[in-house]
């Protein structure tokens, strides 16, 4: 098992035709991955690596079945990339574009739930089921299948920590690179209640940063309903603070939001918080093992 | 990106905002001629895209052109958190009945803007929001539905204005209004923040907007084109930025590159860790390539001069022989003396340590895995700020970035 | 309300959609004005708020002056399925090179405006719609989002312009953007149909809309008071609608007033069933009193003269009393003398009986059960009608109303 | 058993120092339904019948529970007035006023679905569960608690085949009145569906008129669907045919709309479909008669 994607999704890739949706097709493909179509205005009747490409997403899943859309079109035209991905009947979107403006993912995620479909990202690496699935731009070279869940918010880290853990001899169930943007779609409880539920999972790494206030509620989930062990890392303690022009932002965000306040939070509900990428690995790699031996 | 109080104040009066006559003034020659225009009594107000210009001795109230003169010379004269005063806004003073508070922000947690209200406003609101939080109203507005009358109404009746106040419920329908028009500058500007702190009730009954705070969203600038990005301060956050890279200039002696925002923190949080003190956070980006690496460096230096590189590279999607080739360009182009420590793993990372082997430059030392890149790079630059100390004894401010030698 | 075609073109050019120059014209002469105006060739067309003029005569292309004189008094003379043609739209003519059909109407189903396009315009899209129906693109417009750009591409690829279309990807251009101010003007003017057909390329590479439909939601006049509701053509309905009531003006010769849509709905259906025929609709509404009751009455009496009225109460929150009241106040007011059949029901029925009964008024027979209301004003109006059958036989044109005996 | 309300149903009546609002909050209360809020802007503090009165649903909910609002708010500010109880809580909205735009009304009925709340109506006398609970402006006189269900597009009609009912011993479990606006709330459908899995109801009498599909696709889900008798009236037979301007609306609707069409639906179904109300009740008192013998 895995949570989200596994060798059966069928992934279709909005923005085919342009330099990043190509090159990261490719590469899904070399890595296994079941990609099925492409998704790019007035290039219908083009194959890109072999695939596929339609003029809209609904000419596409009216010729060939897709579970996962993957959007690479740029930041002006990706609101109207997710509502179409949502209203074709896609159930999991993985938004891969920065720089979407924040009313746009407002609007975004108001209105998805109305299609029960699921967002990841945006601004985001995607996520990976080694050996059988990538959807997003992680390199599945450092991957290996196993029983580590990764859930994180910043992609670079979350390789670090998956290097360590395959040289490590251990593997990865599903690693999930969910971004950072302020208005962004699944969380860490989401994919912790996923990770939870699903039986190959043994144990989490859980990497989060400063802003918002993610890893506090995260920790509270923690405490209050996972059964398998959670070890966390949490980047920007020496970030300087943000610059905030008014009242309102504190007022709504409270005191949370530092890497200290989120590093305490986690401690308090009893989860291990490394100093570092490679000390995060390591936990992880000695949770599952005492997991395995009690 | 933060509006000057004068430049929110020129959107809320596009959307019908009540706002006060003023003028802007850049010397204090500008202030008295303002001030001669608006009548003796107003306000001088610093013009800094920070808060705490109250406390900071900013806002002066004045009674005469020739008080707003000088007052205008005074806080023209400030720095206020950093931020030098270049204008203040000479604005007509009124009699303030009440002061309230209204803003409208993003919400992480519910993913959507949020209206606060409070009929206390003033200074001290994030106080009052710890101390007695039933005292703020806030209503998510729907993205897909925008701010309904009935959260309007649900404002004017937190508002509670009753007989006593002046203008009475005449107010609430301004008030009203005032709500309608705020979410339409928020939703139609992009911003992320709107906020009238304080919005008053003036002893004749009008409503006025005081203050403005308002950030627009910089993504969004493609759908507002004539609205200009301001320029970076820094001049390696300009240069950094014209290459496409993501840089903030910090105040330490590590200069730090590094592919990933999330990586760069942690690599800024392990020199901390180790007792060192970062220069800058540089993000070069999930697919860097060779000129990236070498725009970096150059943006590097273009800055105060740093006690010593630390370059911290994972390679998923970029190729490690890509940033190494990039690097070592830079540095002999460059003329690059300080001491820098390269960390190569993932994609292409053995190519990366021949490229730098072969390019045998004495001031590069490869580090195999990023604790040990840290540690080392953090001994380097504390020997090197050790050999300067006398000089930066000698400055005056004790604050100042350390290892300028 | 339905528009005019010219009315609606006036909106469609409001919101930026394409069309032909063109003049509205009430006599021939100024319709060969307007000719003289565009250019010789024009097309004349009957302006009435109906459909099939085309086929009824009502469209004349024309190449001189003199024929459009002509072809004006033609169609101003016309009556098109009831409708007299009281002006004609003069405007330029064009070389078509391809007809398309596109509108955006509500959809019950869907609880949503719907746009439907096709490639294949022109007059039997109705026929297309049923023979072939992929040849028709259906695409719900989600209420709260409004109309998105995938779906405006994807209107653009079912017309898939090639290179031997006038205009060719230029058109597609076009043909996004009339489909982007066909959504404004739908949604920003309260619409439930904005229909092109055709929308045209010309031979020039143009997309024009040749024709316009558009009806406006009566209930929503009160976000656009600039919108005049217009009145009713039947006196009747003026006096009933003035009255807050009700009113469909029919055929037949009995007058029916009751209380619910439904319940009149029902008593002209059992009506026919009974082989009479009714004058009216006329609902009195759920809560009715006395006045309005007297209001129905002499709505219908300012018609053509009716053989029988049959008045059907069921008092669920009106009160049959009131109903009787205003009867029999109306009955001797007007010294109406056609036979009344009366059936109260519900609440206050007994009362409402004895009102009735203590005005003896000669002409008024109470019913006890529906059915036998039914029955008993047929019966009236089938004698009534056969003792005045000469005089219908004398009137020239078989299809007026029955009974003006 | 009833459907939609019952005895512990807590209605909260938004306009309720309007004349409409007042005098139906009286009835109501008269017939033994809890009408425990009223809501009106501006009147704070105020109390109508002896219901106390709030600035707002959310001020009112604060204070007190309720489970249905009932709307009699003028057509403008409807809209408006239907946000405020869905954004609230409640579950169940009953609007009675008429005349609200129908952009106004696909509005709210995108809206309501991501709030679970459903609506009745508008334009719609609302629904009654006799000795009760009355949620609208029915006379709760003609009516007695018993096995038939009602469901119905016209409130006059309803009341007539009420009366026969009532006058022949059969009382009703729950009348609903739907409304017939273009766009509107709960269907024939989803009332199907309630009465039948309603214990109390043993049959059930569906009202319709012209206009729309609503009676044809109910045909199909009675005989798809429902175990329990169904009898049916129609009115409109001698409608005059409606002008129509374009030709989109018989393109969306087809050739249905017209009674004909609907009582062929509902006769091909093998539903009975009465000739008159009055026959509808003795219909109806037949199936039901002939439901507890089999």
């Amino acid at each position: 098992m895995s949570i989200l994607i596994d060798n059966a999704s069928r992934v279709l890739v909005q923005g085919i035709t342009g330099r990043e949706g190509g090159f990261h097709a490719g590469r899904m493909l070399a890595s296994g991955t079941n990609v099925v179509a492409g998704v790019t205005p007035g290039h219908s009747g083009e194959t890109v690596q072999g695939v596929p490409v339609f003029d809209s997403v609904h000419e596409a899943v009216a010729h060939i079945r897709a579970d996962v859309a993957l959007i690479f079109v740029p930041a002006p035209r990706a609101r109207d990339a997710l509502f179409e991905a949502a209203d074709a009947g896609i159930k999991l979107i993985v938004c891969i574009t920065e720089g979407i403006p924040v009313r746009d993912m407002a609007e975004v995620m108001a209105h998805l739930p109305r299609r029960e479909a699921r967002l990841i990202g945006p601004n985001c690496p995607g996520l990976i089921t080694p050996a059988r699935c990538s959807a997003g731009i992680m390199p599945s070279e450092i991957f290996m299948p196993g029983a580590a869940g990764v859930v994180s918010r910043s992609g670079t880290l979350t390789y670090e920590v998956v290097h360590e853990l395959t040289q490590a001899g251990i593997g990865q169930s599903t690693a999930v690179g969910m971004g950072g943007d302020a208005v962004h779609g699944i969380g860490f409880i989401e994919c912790l209640e996923l990770f939870e539920a699903d039986r190959e999972t043994e144990g989490i790494a859980l990497i989060g940063e400063i802003g918002g206030d993610d890893e506090e509620r995260a920790a509270q989930f923690i405490r209050d309903h996972m059964t398998k062990p959670v070890v966390a890392y949490v980047a920007g303690h020496s970030a300087p603070p943000g610059r905030r022009m008014g009242h309102a932002g504190a007022i709504v965000e409270g005191t949370s939001g530092t890497a200290a306040t989120k590093q305490a939070a986690l401690e308090a509900a009893g989860i291990p918080v490394a100093a570092s990428p490679s000390e995060l690995a390591r936990l992880l790699g000695e949770a599952i093992k005492r997991r395995r031996t009690t | 990106m933060d509006l000057l109080e004068h430049e929110g104040k020129r959107l809320f009066a596009e959307v019908g905002l009540p706002v006060l006559p003023s003028f802007v003034a850049r010397t204090p020659e500008e202030a008295r001629r303002a001030a001669e225009q608006l009548g003796p009594h107003v306000c001088v107000k610093a013009q800094a895209k920070t808060g705490g210009r109250g406390k900071a001795g900013g806002i002066r109230v004045c009674g005469t052109a020739a008080e707003v003169e000088t007052a205008a010379a005074d806080i023209l004269a400030m720095t206020i958190r950093g931020h030098a005063v270049e204008s203040v806004l000479v604005e007509r003073a009124v009699d303030i009945a009440r002061e309230l508070y209204l803003a409208i922000t993003v919400s992480r947690e519910v993913r959507s803007p949020l209206l606060i209200f409070s009929r206390e406003g003033g200074v001290d609101i994030e106080e009052l929001a710890k101390r007695a939080p039933e005292a703020l109203l806030r209503r998510p507005i729907d993205p897909l539905l925008g701010l309904l009358e009935y959260q309007v109404r649900d404002v004017v009746d937190a508002a509670a204005f009753g007989p006593d106040d002046p203008g009475g419920t005449g107010a609430g329908r301004t008030l009203a209004s005032v709500a309608r028009a705020l979410w339409k500058l928020y939703h139609e500007h992009d911003a992320t923040l709107v906020e009238v702190n304080p919005l008053v009730l003036t002893k004749g009954g009008e409503i006025v907007c005081l203050d403005s705070k308002v950030t627009v969203d910089e993504n969004a600038f493609f759908r507002h084109p004539d609205v200009l990005p301001e320029p970076p301060e820094d001049e390696r956050e300009a240069k950094a930025r014209a290459a496409g890279l993501a840089f903030v200039p910090l105040d330490g002696d590590i200069g730090v590159i590094g592919n990933g925002a999330g990586l760069v923190m942690s690599t800024i949080d392990q020199i901390a860790a180790a007792g060192g003190k970062a220069a800058d956070f540089c993000d070069i980006g999930g697919g860097a390539r060779s000129e990236v690496a070498q725009a970096a460096l150059e943006a590097m230096f273009a800055g105060p001069p740093v006690a010593a590189v630390l370059v911290n590279i994972f390679g998923g999607i970029t190729r490690c022989e890509d940033v190494a080739t990039g690097l070592v360009e830079a540095i002999k182009a460059a003329g690059v003396d300080a001491p820098v420590v390269v960390r190569l793993d993932g994609n292409a990372a053995e190519e990366g340590h021949a490229v730098i082997e072969a390019a045998a430059l004495p001031n590069v030392t490869l580090a195999l895995d990023p604790d040990e890149a840290v540690k080392l790079v953090v001994d380097i630059a504390g020997k090197r700020a050790a050999a300067s100390e006398p000089a930066i004894a000698a400055q005056p401010n004790a604050e100042a970035p350390g290892g300028d030698a």
